[in-house]
């Protein structure tokens, strides 16, 4: 390794193989399972929606072959053969089955084969559109033109998505190149997605796919109006992570907040289940040239960002692991970190622009996504909206990817419309006028920032030779993220995890793996 | 202080100049009539010679102004009464002391971030071994059995522990508040116990970043905590106030 | 727009949220007293669910606040009628065309920076040969003789010049504000012309980071220009209301 | 020079060389000149004080030696022989002679000798005065300990000296270094010094010697308080230049702002009465231990900082110079720059580091005075914070002296009591979290920053030798500074020059110079 800290080489490389192997291990565990939620996606992309009774039909349908005892075999087995059967679309044919005028089991299956080709012939109707969006995102970034990096990254939290709409457009125009939707608190723990366009969120906004194509028709309309594609963010978290991810996918999301961990540590969700839901999520957001946002940064939220600073590189690594084996590649890995260090601490500084510097070395291809300060903001809107050019300073030194804006208001309130366009202008401002400091700016060789990172490097592989020897199963048990400790089998939403049958079939997961030409899992086709 | 305070006035740099500085954002498209706009306003709050020193068009129809102005208003300071926390405040010996002396058991404490609130650092602060600020939580308390549910706990549920612990005091934290949603939340709460007949059976206490003392009061709690609160704060108050309650004092 | 123009209010995330942040120092030692007297003010204004997000002890017995709060009042943006400076705005081609087709000689103007006042950039600005931001001062301006006398004019100084020039059009800066001193300042001058009968003989215009075109016509000029104010836009106007006087146009 | 900069040693040589010649030429010139000033500070010095009719004793006796024409022997002369004849004090004498009592012209002369003595030990009791406050200074120092550097220098200008004197106390409760009160438009043109407590300035405080010992002792009450020495400081500046630096050195002021040029550049005083005034004042304020503060920063409020970059440098070798031939020491030459590049530019930052970083590498033992943002404020007080921030990064960046405190407000008003604490907040933070920044912080080796700085460094060197070709008075007249034009006979104040007679003596400059051990001047003893 060249770069500014004199990171040692060998120390990276052996950080990178134990994270493989930690995420090798969790893959043979995760491959013979699926969970509701996938088979939800599934009978999504296979274009069900709407609602019945205010229940999605995925859900309705997915419960029916759960109770039937059938889900093991797929939920695309028993959608396919009906298909067949029936000649009706699939989205008929959920409609049918919710209203009881037909049985998904009880249909005769007289050849697999011609079930396996019906289901891959919608699958490649699918995934042909999801790369449809692809190609016309990267045609209208040809047409319109992108902001520079780092992207500059805008929350809108009203909870309204009407609302959501004026501040994403105000914002637009100020600058902002990727707008992100924040989602109502409570709807990770949701074992379902609502419908529809909602009004009502606390702290964010309900992420529907309604709520996707409002916004990204809005994003399109200002984009062009601006001049620039701007980008559409949403949350793939949760019990419903890789639903969200196949409706983004549909509505051309550009950018979704998927983690490893977090649902884990932070929203108590069974490890299984969000370890299972992760892969194939992020194999939908790979293939929809979704750059994904994981969340290191919380881990400084609740642990000290001093010491805590190895667990989210180790975390890093891990989600990098996981990504790979997802096909996700390098540039599609917004990896997260986070500017939380006190900032009442002597040379705080230094640490941060070491640890940000020590990120951009490591993931050289990822557009790091950087987070501002945010626990250790107050009331002090003045402070901190210095503390906020601090974080862009560190930024544009270092040479993050995507800069979630900070906001001097972090400690009282989601933005409001002027809040957004202050940040805004503070970004630029520092940008441009420190445009290129990153390259004139060198490290007093073994000085305090260099010892910092390599510091942080030797705490990191520690850390995952630690949580290899002893798989990530049980170090999420004795709490090494985050200080938080979960077990294996607690947590929300185990009872959605299920053993693949011998004859498992997801056309949409071999379909990707094939596009991607992943090894095939299985006997999955 | 020699003024007068009955005629509280704001202060730049010269006694009752009335400076004050305010932001805000109208609805109106950036130009000439929006800034007239913006002064007028301010003229209604009371506030004389407005100076409009920065707008900014944010589109979409909307303005923003950074305004200076001068304050008509007065306060008077000697009628000023606030309502606090009546209880002197104990260290974390004097407070295990004090429950040893007048209970002679040890009091049993619920915490929990209720509703689908997951901000559970402030709750943490208060309850956690370790504590906050130096000062250790009330798990530590030998004469305390603390309980923390964490995160996202609903109102039924937290009832439903607290008849199980046969608790003393349940601590409610709270820090979404976003379209009031605490205040709809911590009325529950009070609703629900009082439907059950169970309100005056615990001591029942608030906190967050945006609870205050009066707040908690008006609804229908016994105290709460806002920012920077210390666990021997709170349990200075529990601990006496459970006391004079039961007549130990 | 599909609002109500005629009742507009602040505007945070929820169209009549009535979002306004507030921040101001009072002379009352810190404590939650002078907490209580930050929102009871802020009640004054008119402004409801006043928050304290900050407090600050600035010693010697004064807190500085930082506040938001949801202000009850409303603008009615439909009665609103901003007097402007009335003139087409020309270019400086078109302005030298104007003048030499209608004054058929050329027009004598003179700047100064007067009293105390030393900031002369700003009457630079419109004066300078090099100019501001793009646009040439006056002195570039064939069919102007301008002259800038600097800073530091005394009024009566700036009249005998007025008189020796046979000026057409003064030109008066006034950067320093405290304690009002360019409201002195600019009164005095106007005094000073209509006691010596020549007010009419000139056209009077101030300019400064605080005028504005209102602030002027009260204190008896013919036209303020504030912030921001290029060259063309002060001589389209002197221009046309002197040919307008004149009758020549 | 070993420096981060890579500056060329002998350009660095090469400008101080020239600017000593440039310096030496107008020495020569002013050596044989005195001012009204120079002869009422002479008064002042000799403990004449107080008013008549309005008018301060030092004015109305030095016009009436200027009427009688015989001021060009030096004023001392004549004070002293009434010492002689009458027996009284200088204060008795003043008083008789402005009640026309006593007529100094009209006494009889009896032996040179006993006026000489007479004079001298006035001279010693006054610098012996001097030296006390000097000695005062060093021991509370020693005593409450001091401010960290840079220092945080705050201003107050409310125009009232008692609601100075509260802004003032917060301000050094808040962590104020430097208080320095600023005075009221206008008193710079004024040819004498107003008198008593003063309640009525319009954009700072009317410097009066009542206002010095009010303000002073408040800053030694709380000093006090807060156990920390807060330094006084205010303007040595204007026509009455020399006074002030007695009023100062008697009321122990600690920094002054005194520039060789800012006079006849900013308030078009004459430049042959700015020069002379300011040798002696700077004797006085080397002798007090006083810190001078010089001017280069306004050149930036009408030149662009970029272009005239290299104007303030060679300006800064310039009053280097000046202050060497006054015996003042280089720990006192607190030299001044400025903030002043428009935020807008790209890389700005990058220019303004290697500017600063290049002030420091070339006068190393200098209290470096940072000026900050003024011209570029606008009334987005938000934007301007950040402003401020960077100035104060690259501050503690590039290890500056004294850091003249940015507000938010300074495009609206003078500080407002929380304007300063914020603004102190502000500095704070960033140089406790950036404190060990500049230690840990190489440049590219002929990257922009070090190529910027030689390039400045370059122009200087031809600037300044443009001027010592021309002479300094010369230049001045062609604009050389801050895009200002001044005649040497035009401005204010040239009639307070006067040719020095053969005889003139001046015992304070005499003993000025004893006590530095510099040579004497002409035939004054
Ligand atoms: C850390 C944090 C998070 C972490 C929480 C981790 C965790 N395990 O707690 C994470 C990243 C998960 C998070 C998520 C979200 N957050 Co958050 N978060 C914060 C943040 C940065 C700090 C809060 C904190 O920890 N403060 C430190 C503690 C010690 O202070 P405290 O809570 O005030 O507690 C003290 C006192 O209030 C008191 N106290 C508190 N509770 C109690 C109870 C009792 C009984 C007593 C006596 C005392 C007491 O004592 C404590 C110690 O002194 C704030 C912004 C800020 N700087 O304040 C935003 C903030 C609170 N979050 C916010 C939001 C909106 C969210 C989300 C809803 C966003 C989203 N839609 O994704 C999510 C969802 C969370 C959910 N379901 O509730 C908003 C809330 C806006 C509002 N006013 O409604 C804030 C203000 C940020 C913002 N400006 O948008 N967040
Ligand atoms: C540069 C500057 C200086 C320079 C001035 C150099 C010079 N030759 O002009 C120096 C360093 C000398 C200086 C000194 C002082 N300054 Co000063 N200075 C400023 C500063 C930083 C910028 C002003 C400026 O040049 N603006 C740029 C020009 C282009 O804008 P403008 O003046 O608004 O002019 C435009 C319009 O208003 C209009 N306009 C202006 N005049 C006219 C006239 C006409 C007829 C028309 C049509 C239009 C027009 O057109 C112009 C172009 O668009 C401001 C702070 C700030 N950022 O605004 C403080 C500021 C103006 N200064 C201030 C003060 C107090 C002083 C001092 C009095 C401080 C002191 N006691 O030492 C001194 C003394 C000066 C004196 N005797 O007047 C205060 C005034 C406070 C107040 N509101 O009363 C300010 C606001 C700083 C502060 N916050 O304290 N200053
Ligand atoms: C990866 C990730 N997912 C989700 C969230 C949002 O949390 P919630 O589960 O409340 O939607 C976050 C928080 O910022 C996050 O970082
Ligand atoms: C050296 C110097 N003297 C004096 C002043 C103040 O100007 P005035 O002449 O108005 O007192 C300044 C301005 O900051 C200055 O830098």
């Amino acid at each position: 390794m060249s770069g500014k800290l004199n990171l040692d080489p060998y120390l990276v490389k052996e950080a990178r193989t134990t994270a493989q192997e930690i995420a090798k291990q969790v893959d043979q565990y995760i491959s013979t399972r699926t969970t509701v939620a996938i088979e939800r996606t599934v009978l999504r992309l296979f274009g069900i929606d709407g609602i019945h009774h205010s229940v999605p039909l995925p859900n309705l349908v997915v419960d029916g072959l759960m109770e039937a005892g059938v889900l093991d075999r797929g939920a695309a087995f028993w959608l396919c053969n009906a298909v067949v059967q029936t000649g009706k679309s699939p989205q008929v044919i959920a409609e049918l089955v919710v209203n009881e005028e037909l049985s998904l089991t009880e249909l005769a299956v007289t050849s697999e084969e011609v079930i396996y080709k019906a289901g891959e012939r919608l699958q490649d109707e699918m995934l042909d559109k999801i790369k449809a969006n692809r190609n016309q995102r990267e045609a209208m970034i040809g047409e319109l033109g992108e902001g520079r990096r780092p992207y500059l990254y805008l929350i809108v939290a009203t909870g309204d998505i009407y609302e959501d709409v004026t501040q994403a457009k105000s914002a637009a125009r100020q600058g902002a190149d990727i707008i992100a939707v924040i989602r109502s608190t409570g709807q990770s723990l949701l074992d379902y997605v609502p419908y529809g366009a909602t009004q009502e969120g606390y702290g964010g906004t309900f992420a529907t796919q309604e709520n996707f194509r409002i916004m990204r028709k809005a994003l399109d309309e200002v984009g062009r109006e601006v001049g620039r594609y701007i980008r559409l963010c949403n949350y793939c978290s949760g019990l419903c992570m890789p639903e969200i991810a196949a409706m983004g996918a549909m509505e051309r999301l550009d950018v979704m907040l998927n983690d490893a961990l977090y649902g884990i540590l932070f929203r108590d969700i069974n490890m299984q289940r969000t370890l299972i839901d992760q892969a194939f999520s992020r194999m939908i957001n790979s293939y929809a040239g979704i750059i994904i946002n994981t969340g290191e940064d919380n881990y400084l939220t609740t642990a000290d960002a001093v010491d805590a600073a190895h667990t989210v590189l180790a975390s890093q690594f891990i989600n990098e692991q996981f990504a790979l084996l997802a096909g996700l590649p390098e540039t599609q890995m917004g990896l997260g970190h986070a500017f939380e260090i006190n900032p009442e601490l002597e040379d705080g500084l230094l640490l941060e622009i070491a640890q940000a510097q020590m990120a951009r070395e490591i993931f050289p291809d990822a557009p790091l996504k950087y987070m501002p300060p945010t626990k250790h903001m107050t009331g002090n809107i003045f402070r901190g909206h210095v503390q906020d050019a601090m974080f862009n300073l560190v930024s544009i030194l270092t040479g993050q990817g995507i800069q979630l804006l900070g906001m001097m208001t972090e400690a009282m309130h989601t933005p409001h419309i002027h809040d957004r366009q202050l940040s805004i202008e503070n970004a630029q401002y520092i940008f441009q006028n420190a445009r290129h400091l990153g390259e004139e700016i060198l490290f007093q060789p073994d000085g305090r920032i260099q010892r910092r990172a390599n510091l942080v490097l030797r705490k990191a592989v520690l850390l995952l030779k630690e949580v290899k020897q002893k798989s990530l199963f049980s170090a999420l048990e004795e709490g090494v993220f985050a200080d938080v400790k979960r077990s294996i089998t607690g947590g929300k939403g185990l009872t959605g995890v299920i053993i693949r049958s011998a004859d498992y079939w997801n056309p949409f997961e071999s379909g990707l793996r094939e596009r991607f030409a992943l090894p095939l899992r299985g006997k999955n086709r | 202080m020699s003024r007068d305070c009955s005629k509280i006035r704001p202060y730049g740099d010269t006694l009752d100049d009335g400076a004050v500085q305010l932001s805000f954002s109208l609805p109106l498209p950036y130009g000439e009539e929006a800034r007239e706009a913006a002064k007028q306003l301010v003229g209604k709050m009371g506030l004389v010679e407005p100076l409009v020193y920065h707008m900014k068009d944010l589109g979409e129809g909307y303005t923003y102004f950074i305004l200076y102005a001068s304050c008509t208003h007065t306060v008077d300071f000697t009628k000023i009464h606030v309502p606090k926390v009546e209880s002197s405040k104990l260290s974390f010996e004097e407070i295990n002391d004090f429950i040893r002396t007048h209970f002679k058991r040890k009091l049993v404490v619920l915490g929990a971030c209720t509703g689908t609130d997951a901000h559970t650092v402030g709750i943490d602060a208060i309850m956690n071994m370790k504590g906050y600020h130096g000062e250790y939580g009330l798990e530590r308390y030998p004469e305390i059995d603390a309980y923390n549910l964490g995160s996202q706990i609903e109102n039924e549920d937290l009832i439903e522990k607290a008849m199980e612990y046969d608790a003393d005091v349940l601590l409610v934290s709270q820090v979404v508040t976003q379209k009031e949603v605490h205040v709809t939340n911590l009325t529950e709460l009070v609703e629900l116990l009082e439907a059950e007949g169970l309100r005056d059976r615990f001591l029942l206490i608030c906190g967050g970043p945006r609870i205050h003392h009066e707040l908690a009061l008006e609804l229908g709690y016994d105290a709460g905590f806002g920012s920077g609160t210390l666990a021997p704060e709170v349990a200075s108050y529990f601990t006496q106030e459970l006391a004079r309650r039961q007549g130990l004092v």
